[in-house]
C-alpha cells in the first residue's frame, strides 16, 4: 500500500507546498487538507506544516486550533492516528493541548533564520524511527515565536519519559528552555518541532542536504507496516 | 455600546524579554529609577447590550480559553465603559 | 461640507479650492480646468493631484525615462516591456518571469516598521497583477552612518518590517543590499523588489475593457491610511499637508496580502478576470484611472458601495486612501459568481464597485450623485511633463581631481595586515547575517541560492531544474564622483553577479534614488545616471522592463548621493550547476579573472582607512563584463569550476575573506608579477571575478579563458586556517571572522 | 515600589489587524455580541521611589518618546498601585 499523508493548509499557512513536496519526495502519497473541511479524506496521517496562520495574530496557533479540521485532527490523535507539528504547527499543537507547555517569542525578540544543529533524543516515536537516539542532523530554523517553555513539572516528565525528542545543539536559537527543540507525546504519535525537516529533503536546495528526509521515511514505514 | 478591557500578562515566573528589553534601554534614555517593566497585551471588547453577570461570565469564558494561553499568562477583565452610547 | 457634484462644479466656477495645498502648481491647475470646460470637483481635484504628483507621474523624469524605451537592445526574452505594471521576460520552457524594484524610502524614515513592510507589500502586489506567483522578494538598503543614534532607531525596524512583512507571506528573501553612508542619515532608501513566475498564457494586464464587465474591488476594506500620502512623500517637506487626523503612514496586514495572493491565484487559474490592477500608491484613483484610460471604453464606478473600515470617510477621501491589500479586477458578468465564491473561500472581501461603459469618460458617483466625470487618460496617462533644468555641478570637476591616487598606502606587511583587518570589519564590508537571519530565505522549498551568494537564485520546475537568479547593485560613492560611470558600475555589478553565480542575465529592473529635481545639479545627476544605464544596458544586451524614481531625497538642500540601484534577472536551464561562492574545496587553485589596475576612487579602502571620497571610480568596459560573464557561465554548465566570487568593492581581500569564511577554508595566495600588494587586495577594477578551480579542470579552464582571450592569473590554491600573502602576512580565518561578523551586531543588537 | 501602568493602543483610524483576526475568529468560537475588537500593549512599570508629578511627567514622557510610537499609537498613563509594597 501507499501510505496517505495529508497536509494542512490554513488561511496563512505557508509551508504547506513544501511538506506536500517532502512527503511525495519520500514515497508517500501526498493529500491536502483544507482547515475548513472536517473530513480527513482517509488519510493515514497529518502533518501540520509552518507558516502564519491568521497571521500568527493573537498567539501564535491560537486560531487555527478552533478550525473545523482541527476538531477531527484532535480526536484523531487522541486515538493515536500520527500527526507532525512543524514550526506553526507545533504553536498549534501546545495551543489545542495535544502537547504540554506553550511558545513565546524568541528570547531576543527577533525573527531567525539559520541552519541548526540537533541531537535526536528519542528515535522510537512515528516520525523519528528513521534515526537513532543521539543521532546529530542538521535543519532549517525559521521562527519569531520558537521559546518553548513549561513548568518545571512539565519539564521533568518529559524527560523523565523520555518525550523531549529534539535538543538545540551548539546554539540555543530562542531561549527554549532545557534547549528543547521538540517534543512528543506520551504515546509518541504526536512529534511537534520547530526546525523545519521538509526544507532538508533535497539535495542542493535550501541547505544542500537531506537530514530531514527521515521524519517522512519513518512514518511512511510505521504506516506501510503497520 | 460597553467597552470591556480584558488585560493579559505572562505569569510572573514566565522570562519576558520584551518587557527586559525595555526596561534595559530606559537608563540609556536617560530615564532612571524603573525597577522592572513587563509588557503585556490589552483587548478592548465593544460589547453589543448590556454588560451584566451573564455577558460577564461569558467574556471570562472567552478570555480564560481564547484571549488568554493560561498556560503562560494570566488575565483579568474589567468593564470601563458601562452602558454609555460611545 | 456639501457634497461637490459635477452639475455644482459647472454652476460655481468661481469657488475657490485648495490645489496649492494639494501639491498643485497653478499652470497645473488651470490644465486640469481646461481639460474638463469647467472647474474640478473636490473629488476630481483630488485624483488630479495625486495622479499629477511626482511618484505618481513621473513629471520630471519622464524626458530622461524615455531612453530606456528608445535605446532597446535587440533581445527575444521581452515580452512586456515599460508601461505596464512590472515587466515580463521569456525564460523559456514556457514560463515568464517578471519582476520589479520599486521604493519606499520616505515612508520608512518616518515610521520604520510600516513603511518597510507596505513597500514590500506594494511591490509584491505589482507582481501579482501581472498574473504571476510571487517567488521571491530582494530588498536594497541604505542607511546614514552605522553609529549613528537614529540608525539605531530606522535599521532595526526596516528590517523587522521586511522580514515581518515578508516572511509571513512565505516568500523567500534571496538578496539585497545594505549599505551605511552619512549621506543617508534623514533619508534611508528602502528599496524593494519581487520575483513573479508564471506561463506565458498567463500574463494579465492592467486594463478595462468590454462594456457591461463588472469592476470589482476586492481585498481588505478601505479606510483613511496614507490620504495624501503620494502627494505627500513626493512633495518637498515629510510635514504632512492633509487633512488633518488622518494618518499619512500605513499600516500593513501580511496576513491579508497572503489570502489575497492565493485568492488572485485561484482566480487566474480559472481565467475569471479580464484585466487586473493592485492598488498602490493613489488607491482607487490610480487603479479606476489606469484600467479606464489603458482599455477601450469608460468606466462608472458608485463610490458608496466600497467597504469601508470608518464610515466617516468623505467620498475624495476614499478616492485617495491607500489602505493597503487592495485589488481591482475586470470580471465578465458571467464569471462575477464564481469570482465572489473563489473570495468568500479566502475570507477576502469582494464587492462590485461599478462597470465598464460603452462612453469614454471615467464617472463616479456618490449616493446617486455624479461626482467624477473625467477623461480616464487625462489623468492617469496625460499628466504633465517637466523639462527641468540641469547642469554639470560647480564642484564637480574638483571632486573628480581629488585623486585617491594621493592617499597614504600601507608600508609594509603589518600594515597592509591592519587594514585588512579594518576594511572586513568595517560596517559597508562586514557580514550583514544580522540583519539577513531575520529573513526566511527557505520558504517555499526553492531556494538555491541566498545572501551571502552572489546572487540569489530560486528554482522555478522542479522537473527540468529551470531557475531563476536576479542580484541588485548600485553605489552611491561611485555615482557621486561620476553619474554615468557610476550607473554603469551598477549594472556591471549587478551583471557580474549573477553571472558569478552560474545564470545568464536576460534584463534588469532599476530603482532611482536621488535627490530633488528642481536642484539642476540633482537633475544633472539623473540625467547622467540615465544615460549612462541606458547606453549600459544596449551594450550588454539587458533591456530594462520597467522600475522606479524616487526624488526629493534629501534633508533640507543637502541631497544624497545619486544612488541607482540595479536589479539584474537571470535565467539558468539547471540549477544543480549553480556556482557558491564558498571555497570548500582544499587543494583547489584560485585564479583571478580580468585586469587590476590602480583603482581607488570611491573605493571601499580609501573610505574605511582616509575617509575619502574623490578623484573617478573605476573604469567601465561593458564588452569586458559580458566576456567575464560568459566565461563564468560556460565554466558553471561544464563544471570547471566550483566556487566564483565577483570582485567589487574591498576588491579582491574582501573576495576572498567572503569566500573563505563561507567555505571554512583559508587560502594561501601570491602577489601576481606585475602588481604591488597594496593594488592586488584592494583595487576595485571592474570585471574582475575569482574562481576555485579543481586540479583536473585546470588545463581546460586555462585553454578556454586563452582562447577566448580573457587576462586569467593563477593567484594561489584553498588551503590551511589562513589567509596567507606570501611574503607579506597572514591572517588566521578566526580572527578574520570575528573581525567580520561581530561589527553589526555590536552596532545594532 | 509602586506600579504605573501605560496602555498603548494604535489610534482609532488605524488599521488593526490583530484586533480584526480576533474579531472574526470569536462568533466561529461561539461568542456573539461584540462588535469590535482593538488590541494593543499594556506596559506594568515599577517605579522605585514616590510617584510624584515630577515622576509622572516623566513616564509621561518616557511613553511618548519611547513606549508608543505617536505616528500610529495613542497611550494612558494610569497609577496602579501607589506607594504600596508589592
Ligand atoms: N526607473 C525606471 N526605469 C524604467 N521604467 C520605469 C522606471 N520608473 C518607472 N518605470 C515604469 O513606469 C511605469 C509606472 O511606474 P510606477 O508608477 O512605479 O508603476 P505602478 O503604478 O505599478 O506603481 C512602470 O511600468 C514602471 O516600470
Ligand atoms: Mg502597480
Amino acid at each position: 500500500m501507499t501510505a496517505r499523508i495529508g497536509v494542512v493548509t490554513f488561511p496563512g499557512t505557508l509551508d504547506d507546498k513544501d511538506s506536500l513536496r517532502a512527503v511525495r519526495v519520500a514515497g508517500a502519497e501526498p493529500v491536502s487538507l483544507w482547515h475548513r473541511d472536517k473530513d480527513l479524506h482517509q488519510v493515514d496521517a497529518v502533518i501540520l506544516a509552518g507558516g502564519f496562520s491568521y497571521g500568527d495574530y493573537l498567539r501564535a496557533g491560537a486560531i487555527s486550533r478552533f478550525s473545523p479540521v482541527m476538531e477531527t485532527i484532535i480526536e484523531n490523535a487522541r486515538a493515536g492516528m500520527p500527526v507532525l507539528g512543524i514550526c506553526n504547527g507545533f504553536q498549534i499543537l501546545t495551543e489545542a493541548h495535544l502537547l504540554p507547555g506553550a511558545m513565546l517569542q524568541n528570547n531576543h525578540l527577533h525573527f531567525i533564520c539559520r541552519d541548526q544543529k540537533l541531537r535526536v533524543e528519542n528515535a522510537e516515536t512515528a516520525w523519528t524511527s528513521d534515526y537513532s537516539t543521539g543521532q546529530e542532523i542538521s535543519v532549517p530554523l525559521k521562527n519569531m515565536d520558537g521559546r518553548y517553555v513549561a513548568d518545571e513539572r512539565v519539564l521533568d516528565e518529559l524527560e523523565a519519559e523520555g518525550r523531549v525528542t529534539f535538543r538545540y545543539l551548539d546554539v540555543n536559537p530562542n531561549g527554549s528552555l532545557r534547549d528543547i527543540a521538540g517534543i512528543t507525546n506520551a504515546a509518541g504519535n504526536v512529534v511537534g518541532l520547530m526546525p523545519h525537516p521538509e526544507h532538508a529533503v533535497e539535495p542542493l536546495i535550501g541547505t544542500g542536504r537531506t537530514d530531514g528526509l527521515g521524519f517522512f521515511t519513518s512514518i511512511i514505514k510505521k504506516l506501510v507496516n503497520a | 455600546m460597553a467597552r470591556v478591557v480584558v488585560d493579559v500578562m505572562l505569569k510572573p515566573e514566565i522570562l519576558d524579554p520584551q518587557g527586559q528589553a525595555v526596561q534595559r534601554a530606559l537608563p540609556r534614555l536617560g530615564f532612571e529609577g524603573i525597577a522592572d517593566v513587563r509588557q503585556g497585551k490589552r483587548f478592548e471588547l465593544e460589547v453589543e447590550g448590556p454588560v451584566d453577570d451573564a455577558a460577564l461570565s461569558r467574556i471570562h469564558e472567552m478570555a480564560e480559553t481564547f484571549l488568554a494561553n493560561t498556560v503562560i499568562e494570566d488575565f483579568t477583565v474589567k468593564v470601563e465603559k458601562a452602558e454609555e452610547s460611545k | 461640507m456639501s457634497l461637490d457634484t459635477v452639475k455644482h462644479a459647472a454652476e460655481t466656477p468661481d469657488v475657490a479650492q485648495p490645489w496649492k495645498e494639494l501639491g498643485l502648481k497653478e499652470d497645473e491647475y488651470a490644465r486640469i480646468r481646461e481639460i474638463l470646460g469647467r472647474r474640478p470637483t473636490g473629488a476630481e481635484l483630488a485624483m488630479y493631484s495625486v495622479m499629477w504628483s511626482e511618484h505618481c507621474s513621473y513629471k520630471s523624469s519622464k524626458v530622461h525615462l524615455k531612453q530606456f524605451g528608445e535605446k532597446v537592445p535587440v533581445n527575444d526574452a521581452m515580452l512586456v516591456g515599460i508601461g505596464e505594471n512590472a515587466g515580463v521576460v521569456d525564460v523559456g520552457q514556457g514560463y515568464a518571469v517578471t519582476f520589479k524594484v520599486e521604493s519606499h524610502n520616505h515612508p520608512s524614515y518616518i515610521e520604520p516598521y510600516q513603511g518597510a513592510a507596505t513597500g514590500v507589500g506594494g511591490i509584491v502586489r505589482d507582481i501579482l497583477a501581472m498574473g504571476a506567483r510571487p517567488v521571491a522578494v530582494v530588498d536594497p538598503l541604505r542607511f546614514g552612518a552605522a553609529d549613528h543614534p537614529d540608525t539605531k532607531r530606522v535599521l532595526p525596524g526596516v528590517v523587522a518590517g521586511i522580514g515581518g512583512y515578508g516572511n509571513c507571506l512565505g516568500l523567500p528573501n534571496i538578496g539585497g543590499e545594505v549599505v551605511f553612508d552619512a549621506c543617508y542619515q534623514g533619508n534611508p532608501l528602502v528599496n524593494a523588489g519581487c520575483i513573479g513566475v508564471m506561463k506565458h498564457e498567463d500574463i494579465h494586464l492592467a486594463k478595462a475593457s468590454g462594456p457591461g464587465n463588472k469592476v470589482i474591488l476586492y481585498g481588505a476594506r478601505t479606510g483613511g491610511d496614507g490620504i495624501g500620502g503620494v502627494s505627500v512623500l513626493a512633495s518637498e517637506t515629510f510635514e504632512s499637508t492633509g487633512p488633518a487626523k488622518r494618518p499619512a503612514v500605513q499600516v500593513g496586514d501580511p496576513f491579508q496580502e497572503k489570502l489575497l495572493i492565493e485568492c488572485t491565484l485561484e482566480i487566474f487559474g480559472e481565467k475569471l478576470v479580464a484585466g487586473i490592477q493592485d492598488l498602490g500608491g493613489a488607491g482607487l484613483s490610480c487603479a479606476t484611472s489606469e484600467l479606464a484610460s489603458a482599455g477601450s471604453g469608460g468606466m462608472r464606478v458608485e463610490l458608496d458601495t466600497v467597504p469601508l473600515r470608518d464610515s466617516s470617510l468623505s467620498p475624495e477621501e476614499i478616492l485617495m486612501s491607500e489602505s493597503q491589500e487592495r485589488m481591482c479586477a475586470i470580471v465578465e458578468p458571467q464569471h462575477v459568481e464564481r469570482f465572489m465564491e473563489i473570495c468568500e473561500k479566502w475570507d477576502v472581501i469582494a464587492t462590485v464597485i461599478g462597470e465598464v461603459t460603452e462612453g469614454s469618460q471615467l464617472e463616479i458617483f456618490w449616493h446617486g450623485e455624479q461626482i467624477v466625470d473625467v477623461p480616464p487618460r487625462s489623468v492617469a496617462h496625460e499628466g504633465p511633463t517637466y523639462h527641468r533644468p540641469f547642469a554639470r555641478p560647480s564642484w564637480q570637476d574638483a571632486l573628480q581631481a581629488d585623486d585617491a591616487g594621493k592617499l597614504a598606502r600601507p608600508a609594509n606587511g603589518a600594515e597592509l595586515r591592519e587594514q585588512v583587518l579594518k576594511l572586513v570589519a568595517s560596517p559597508n564590508q562586514a557580514s550583514k547575517s544580522w540583519i539577513t537571519d531575520q529573513y526566511d530565505r527557505f520558504v517555499q522549498g526553492n531556494t538555491v541560492l541566498a545572501m551571502p551568494e552572489d546572487a540569489g537564485m530560486v528554482r522555478i520546475d522542479e522537473k527540468s531544474n529551470l531557475g531563476v537568479a536576479m542580484a541588485t547593485d548600485g553605489n552611491g560613492r561611485y555615482a557621486k564622483l561620476d553619474p554615468y560611470t557610476g550607473a554603469q558600475l551598477a549594472l556591471a555589478e549587478s551583471y557580474r553577479n549573477v553571472a558569478a553565480s552560474g545564470a545568464k542575465p536576460l534584463a534588469i529592473s532599476d530603482c532611482l534614488n536621488f535627490g530633488s529635481p528642481e536642484d539642476p545639479d540633482v537633475m544633472w545627476q539623473f540625467a547622467e545616471a540615465t544615460r549612462g544605464l541606458a547606453d549600459g544596458c544596449l551594450e550588454l544586451g539587458t533591456p530594462v522592463t520597467g522600475g522606479n524614481v524616487s526624488l526629493y531625497n534629501q534633508t533640507g538642500e543637502t541631497a544624497i548621493h545619486p544612488t541607482p540601484v540595479v536589479a539584474v534577472l537571470g535565467v539558468i536551464d539547471d540549477v544543480t550547476r549553480r556556482t557558491p561562492v564558498a571555497f570548500a574545496e582544499e587543494g583547489q587553485l584560485l585564479y583571478l579573472l580580468g585586469d587590476t589596475r590602480e583603482e581607488f576612487g570611491g573605493s571601499a579602502w580609501s573610505e574605511v582607512v582616509h575617509g575619502h571620497l574623490g578623484g573617478m571610480p573605476p573604469e567601465v568596459d561593458l564588452g569586458r563584463e559580458k566576456l567575464l560573464g560568459e566565461i563564468l557561465i560556460s565554466a558553471s554548465r561544464d563544471g570547471m569550476i566550483d566556487a566564483a566570487h565577483d570582485l567589487s568593492d574591498g576588491g579582491l581581500i574582501q573576495a576572498v575573506t567572503e569566500s573563505c569564511l563561507r567555505g571554512g577554508k583559508g587560502a594561501r595566495l601570491v602577489v601576481p608579477d606585475g602588481l604591488d600588494a597594496f593594488t592586488f587586495l584592494f583595487s576595485e577594477s571592474a570585471g574582475r571575478a575569482v574562481v576555485s578551480v579543481p586540479r583536473s579542470e585546470e588545463l581546460r579552464f586555462n585553454d578556454m579563458c586563452g582562447a577566448r582571450g580573457l587576462p586569467v592569473t593563477r593567484i594561489g590554491v584553498v588551503d590551511g586556517e589562513e589567509i596567507e600573502i606570501q611574503g607579506e602576512f597572514s591572517i588566521p580565518l578566526s580572527e578574520l571572522r570575528t573581525a567580520h561578523e561581530e561589527t553589526i551586531p555590536g552596532l545594532l543588537a
